[in-house]
């Protein structure tokens, strides 16, 4: 695929959800506002395993933690403001990676995985068992963060179309951010750790540092991502910070294509999709799910999305009206 | 209820249920969704309920309970034929407010019936309160679905966790034990039962020798046990359910506790978990507001009519489903299916006194059922009522505009 | 508190941490030799408890559920191991966390299809059911020393035909250099998929002996899972000493953290192994990478 | 005394209880072409890993420029100016020829912690780059991926990352190693004119080769040095003559 045709796919699809709350009832607008969320949130781990090559198990605990915090801060808070909220979301999600990343990043392979697993653990058990914190119930939010400069309103998150035009606007700052660093000169060190970290550290690059700002990029975006969940369902609870959480975040970035950053969009809209109306068919829908899953790591480990220059290259076979002939990306 | 007693066979439930389960399926594909009151409209029940995971059982037994008591009064609520969109709630709190959307927005339900989980409840009726369907909560303890949550559209037919643990400590007192120790699963749910329990047997004089709260829903219960035994107690107040319990009652009687220290807990340390605890649950005594072996006409008549229809025997949570379809009926009835007359069916919906297989139901200003809470001990097996350990017991709603 | 307690508590966490070494050194050879991350490896353990109840039920007998329950157990390990895990050993550990995931989620249902969502137990085969007094109050049941026995008798076992027999020498060259054992002109493809029946075989014991002791119940297995990946990563992957030395740590530490930090009891575990892995990446007796 | 750039004092390291390398003092001087030869399991490679930092020395100390940096990390000795290259050839297979360099490259620039202009923008490293590739004869070959070069032309790019770092020593380990006749005889060439404004330090099997290039020679046996001098001392020295060159001579 070339960088041309997906940038334009990719454009049609954001004027395609742009136009969507038009169109859609306010289930479906509130059903893909969580995929944008969901789908924060694989781009942040993608960051990790796609691109730096640390394969993260613990990834929900930012996910909870931003959500957390925007719920600790604010549950009694008659007004939430978006100003105060986001930045302390981030800020928390991407402390606690930093912590989590400073013990983490020492160890590699199996054991990075286990230990990102057993911080988070002890994150998802802090808040299970900590009567302060709501415990297994969780803390609810009565309202939705607002944003207003100085008593005018600019934007009201309780209504569900405004909601979404939020986490689409967050999804698409978090993916052009992410393209951003990914050119800049921190991107070619992170590629080349996954690549090579051996190699990287003989050119004179001190990779630890970079993994480490790597895992706390990853984090705050997943705290965004946490940020979003708590304020859209107005909940937030333990299970956010599950390692079934991140199991399954692993499994989207997986499906729908890591290495990529349309890939993880694409798995999100997948597994909710999925999750969303398996259940109607079967109650046995997980079963279905595994299976798919495996599936795809057995006959497609690359992904869904590295289905897509396959077709475009077999219609243009089929055409062949393109005078250049199909280009390799 | 008596009077519809039309004794159905289980034939003719099986049959019934199967009519409205695949209408579900084909309705929710065919027919728009509307707001259309009227004869010919069905009356949307939306059912979060769990089907999988640690409270499936319970889930299919208030499912199943709720629909005998619809097919007695034959499928019709008010008139109009019933149409039911049943949803696996999983049990998970994550997914409740997705769940409860997808009943409420895309199937605009007229009722909504669930959860069994607190958390779940609390998510749910977060959504439902104020203008959403009317909600029938059929088990969910948490004291704040009834308190700080209250609305006018939300009923419960379960018990709040303080129902489940104020009684328990005047029980215990009444039966001369002083000193004792709490154990509970801790979270929100297991906080509260044990936080009413304080409530009553504190200022009675007892005394707390120690509160042990264990990690939910972990069942290694060996390192705790041990030290219960070192405490020495007069008797224990737990509450566990499910695996929880069986595990409990069995690790205590294979720690030889059962000698020395007396086994109390809330009712589901051993309702319907006898087949599993076996022997190890004889002399365990629990406070609940129901028992097997209720001798009403109520609970006669429900108890066979259920394990007809479904094979299986009723339990608490099946006669918890029966309520919350006999309730959902008193409504629509009221109202002549018309449920555009909210107020009315509200009104009508508090106001009534039903006959439940538990005994004499009622319902308090915040929508909590109001009732006698009996303890029980197992004996050979069975759930057998010592006596009514508190009369018409209400809650206090506490954080509740409705009182 | 008494010493007494204190020593009924050492009794107690001994006994949990047989039980966890059991589960846990089948998973650290799996990892050791094949290379392979299995977190399906509670579900295994969940399959053992399972199986331990429907045969106990249908035979009237735990020793004969356990006789023919183990077969069963071993053949559903190589099955797993012929049609999913084979392929994983060019892929990266991704794909195996991955891949062993969606594993949980089928076996999950799996196990609610055939044996339902109920709540089960196993009784205590009648010559196991008695108890010894161990304070004024508290007795000790007999099965649960059973089981400590069975787990070092096993754990001898192991270190017998680990050390000393042929099998044993190819699975430890196995587990420090995997070409190697290739050019010592072993079918590696028959060696993997024993080694894996056999690592299945031992979480599946482990679940049938605990079924009497434990409640059978669904998704039993992820809680044993997560912790004895503690137990195998503090010891050192592919370690069998290592996962002895973790599973008894753990014991302690869970036992006597339960007992003196009541509200931290979940999180000092995790701590635990964050403070290991922060002294020694690798593990206590892991190699260095 | 002559210009000194790098030293090691009684430099060992043991794994276990194999001694790899064994009380090791040298001094390799500025401008020279110095080889350290020997047959296999001497040590040489240990140490190049313990001049480059792979390796943490079990006891002894190494000075470069007169800065002690035993025990740094491989990527502070990289940023003092040492490169190395690996007997095994250890690039980013799945970058192109031209991102392989890059990478290299933009090692020097203050921090690559930047994170909002593209990297393409800085003009310091594409020139580093574009010199490197040109330098190891590979600009041509620019946007090919490395996975789909020749044998050769990744050990050519290997020694191209390493220049475009810009190292003042370089440490090549067996730079030579799997070549044909004809890609060796480009890499000699490419190694003599880097030594013209390089130091080298130079593992290498092929005994044509260093006596055609090499100033200085060292030969260690079992982790020791067992002679270090010109070429002509090395030649002829009757130790070496007996330990290790007549064993070559016999299997070349």
């Amino acid at each position: 695929m070339t960088s041309r045709t997906r940038n334009l796919s990719l454009f049609m699809a954001l004027v395609a959800l742009v136009l969507f709350p038009l169109f859609g009832s306010s289930f479906y607008v509130g059903l893909v506002t969580r995929i944008f969320i969901v789908a924060i949130f694989a781009l942040s781990l993608d960051l990790l395993i796609g691109y730096t090559g640390l394969v993260s198990f613990g990834h929900a605990a930012f996910f909870g933690i931003g959500g957390y915090a925007l719920a600790i801060a604010f549950q009694d808070a008659a007004v939430i403001h978006i100003w105060q909220a986001l930045p302390l979301s981030l800020a928390a999600a991407g402390l606690a990676a930093l912590v989590v990343g400073w013990i983490s990043i020492r160890t590699s392979g199996v054991y990075f995985i286990m230990i990102t697993l057993a911080m988070a653990q002890m994150f998802f058990y802090y808040f299970f068992e900590s009567s302060r914190f709501g415990g297994d119930d969780g803390i609810f939010l009565f309202f939705k963060p607002v944003l207003m400069i100085g008593s005018e309103d600019i934007l009201k998150l309780d209504h569900e179309n405004n909601f979404y035009y939020f986490a689409l606007a967050c999804l698409v700052s978090g993916y052009l951010f992410l393209v951003m660093i990914l050119r800049a000169p921190f991107g070619k060190v992170i590629t080349a750790i996954k690549a090579n970290e051996h190699r990287v550290r003989a050119l004179g690059y001190s990779t630890n540092g970079y993994k480490l700002v790597s895992f706390v990029i990853a984090g705050t975006l997943a705290g965004l991502a946490g940020f979003l969940e708590g304020a859209h369902t107005g909940y937030v609870n333990p299970s956010y910070m599950s390692w079934h959480e991140s199991g399954v975040c692993i499994a989207i970035v997986i499906l729908g294509g890591m290495g990529t950053l349309y890939g993880p969009i694409v798995g999100a809209f997948i597994i909710v999709l999925l999750q969303n109306f398996l259940p109607e068919l079967t109650g046995h829908w997980q079963l279905l799910l595994g299976g798919i899953v495996i599936a795809v790591v057995l006959f497609l480990p690359r992904g869904a999305t590295s289905l897509f220059p396959r077709i475009i290259a077999f219609f243009r076979s089929k055409q062949k009206i393109d005078p250049k002939g199909p280009t390799d990306g | 209820m008596s009077e519809n007693n039309k004794g159905i066979s289980r034939r003719d439930f099986v049959i019934k249920g199967t009519v409205a389960t695949a209408g579900l399926a084909a309705a929710s594909v065919f027919v728009p969704a509307t707001f259309a009151i009227g004869a010919q409209a069905k009356v949307k029940v939306g059912i979060l309920l769990p089907y999988t995971g640690t409270y499936a059982k319970l889930g299919t037994n208030i499912r199943n309970a709720m629909m005998l008591r619809f097919s007695e009064a034959g499928n019709k609520l008010g008139g109009r034929a019933i149409e039911f969109v049943d949803i696996d709630s999983e049990a998970k709190p994550a997914k409740a407010q997705q769940l409860t959307e997808k009943l409420i927005k895309k199937e605009h339900v007229d009722f909504l019936v669930g959860p069994v989980h607190s958390v779940v409840g609390m998510a749910m009726v977060k959504m439902a309160r104020g203008d959403g369907p009317i909600t029938v909560i059929p088990n969910a303890g948490a004291n704040q679905l009834t308190g700080v949550l209250c609305a006018p559209n939300v009923f419960r037919t379960s018990f709040s966790s303080y129902q489940m643990g104020f009684p328990g400590g005047s029980a215990m007192l009444e039966d001369g034990h002083k000193r004792v120790v709490l154990m509970y699963w801790n979270y929100g749910f297991g906080k509260q039962v044990a936080a009413a329990f304080k409530k009553s047997f504190l200022p009675g004089g007892g005394t707390i020798v120690e509160e042990i709260p264990t990690p939910f829903p972990k069942v290694d219960f060996q390192a705790y046990l041990t030290k219960l035994a070192a405490l020495k107690p007069d008797a224990v107040y737990t509450f566990y359910a499910g695996g929880g319990a069986v595990k409990y009652v069995k690790d205590f009687a294979a720690a030889g506790l059962k000698k020395s220290i007396k086994l109390y807990g809330a009712g589901f340390l051993t309702e319907g978990l006898g087949a599993a605890q076996g022997n190890a649950a004889e002399g365990v005594r629990t406070i609940l507001h129901y028992a097997d072996s209720l001798d009403n006409p109520a609970n006669i008549h429900f108890r066979s009519a259920f394990k007809a229809a479904t094979g299986v025997q009723a339990d608490v949570y099946a006669v918890q489903g029966y309520d919350a379809g006999e309730l959902i009926l008193r409504g629509m009835n009221a109202v002549q299916g018309d449920t555009g007359a909210r107020a009315e069916m509200i009104r009508a919906m508090e106001t009534s006194v039903i006959d439940s297989p538990r005994g004499k139901l009622s319902f308090s200003a915040s929508h909590n059922p109001i009732h006698d809470i009996y303890l029980r001990e197992v004996i050979k097996g069975e759930n057998r009522v010592i006596r009514v350990a508190a009369k018409e017991q209400d809650d206090p709603a506490t954080g509740c505009t409705m009182t | 508190m008494e010493l007494s307690f204190y020593l009924v508590q050492l009794l107690n966490a001994i006994q949990y941490g047989f039980l966890l070494f059991l589960v846990a050194s089948g998973l650290t050879l799996l990892f050791g030799i094949m290379g392979i991350i299995n977190l399906a490896h509670g579900s295994f353990y969940m399959l053992g408890s399972y199986l331990a109840y429907w045969l106990t039920g249908v035979t009237g007998s735990l020793w004969l559920g356990i006789l023919l329950g183990l077969p069963i157990a071993l053949a559903v390990g190589y099955l797993v191991e012929r049609f999913a895990i084979s392929f994983l050993f060019k892929l990266d550990h991704l794909y195996q966390v991955l891949l062993t995931f969606a594993l949980i989620l089928v076996f999950n249902e799996l196990q609610q299809i055939l044996w339902g969502t109920d709540v089960h137990s196993v009784p205590i085969p009648a010559i196991l059911s008695g108890s010894f007094q161990l304070t004024e109050n508290q007795s000790y049941p007999v099965y649960r020393l059973f089981i400590s026995a069975a787990c070092i008798a096993l754990a001898g076992a192991m270190y017998w035909v680990i050390q000393k027999t042929r099998l044993g020498m190819t699975i430890r060259a196995g587990a420090s250099n995997r070409e190697m054992v290739q050019a010592l002109g072993i079918n590696v493809n028959r060696l993997f998929a024993f080694v894996f029946s056999m690592g299945v075989g031992l979480a599946a014991f482990a679940g049938m002996l605990a079924a009497p002791i434990d409640s059978v119940y669904p998704g039993m297995g992820d809680n044993v899972l997560i912790i004895s990946f503690v137990v195998v990563v503090i010891g050192g992957t592919g370690s069998i000493k290592g996962a002895f030395v973790g599973a008894m740590l753990i014991g302690l530490v869970s036992t006597f953290g339960k007992v003196l930090l009541p509200e931290m009891a979940s999180v000092v575990v995790y701590a635990l192994m964050a403070i290991i892995l922060l002294w020694r990446p690798q593990g206590l007796f892991g190699k260095v990478a | 005394m002559a210009d000194v750039i790098l030293k090691t004092d009684r430099l060992s390291k043991n794994f276990g209880g194999l001694i790899a390398v064994n009380n090791v003092t040298l001094a390799f001087e500025r401008g020279q072409v110095h080889a350290i030869i020997g047959p296999n399991g001497a040590g040489k490679t240990t140490l190049i890993n313990l001049l480059s930092g792979d390796l943490l020395p079990s006891d002894g100390a190494i000075l470069f420029n007169g800065r002690n940096i035993t025990s740094l990390p491989p990527h502070k000795i990289s940023q003092m100016g040492i490169g190395r290259s690996y007997q095994k050839t250890n690039i980013f297979t799945e970058f192109s020829c031209f991102e392989n360099c890059w990478v290299a490259a933009q090692s020097r620039i203050n921090t690559s912690m930047r994170f909002f202009r593209a990297a393409r923008h800085l003009k310091s490293v594409a020139e580093r780059t574009e010199k490197a590739l040109e330098l190891c004869g590979l600009s041509q070959r620019s946007d090919s991926r490395a996975s789909a070069m020749s044998y050769g032309e990744q050990r050519q790019l290997e020694i191209g990352m390493m220049l475009a770092t810009e190292p003042e020593l370089l440490l090549l380990d067996e730079p030579l190693a799997g070549m044909g006749s004809d890609e060796s005889l480009q890499v000699i060439e490419l190694l003599r004119r880097l030594a013209v404004d390089h130091t080298l330090i130079l593992i290498e099997h092929d005994m044509d080769a260093v006596f055609s290039i090499a100033d200085r020679l060292t030969v260690m046996v079992n982790g020791r040095v067992l002679e270090t001098g010109t070429v002509e001392q090395i030649r002829n020295s009757q130790a070496v003559q007996e330990a290790y060159l007549g064993v070559e001579e016999d299997a070349v």
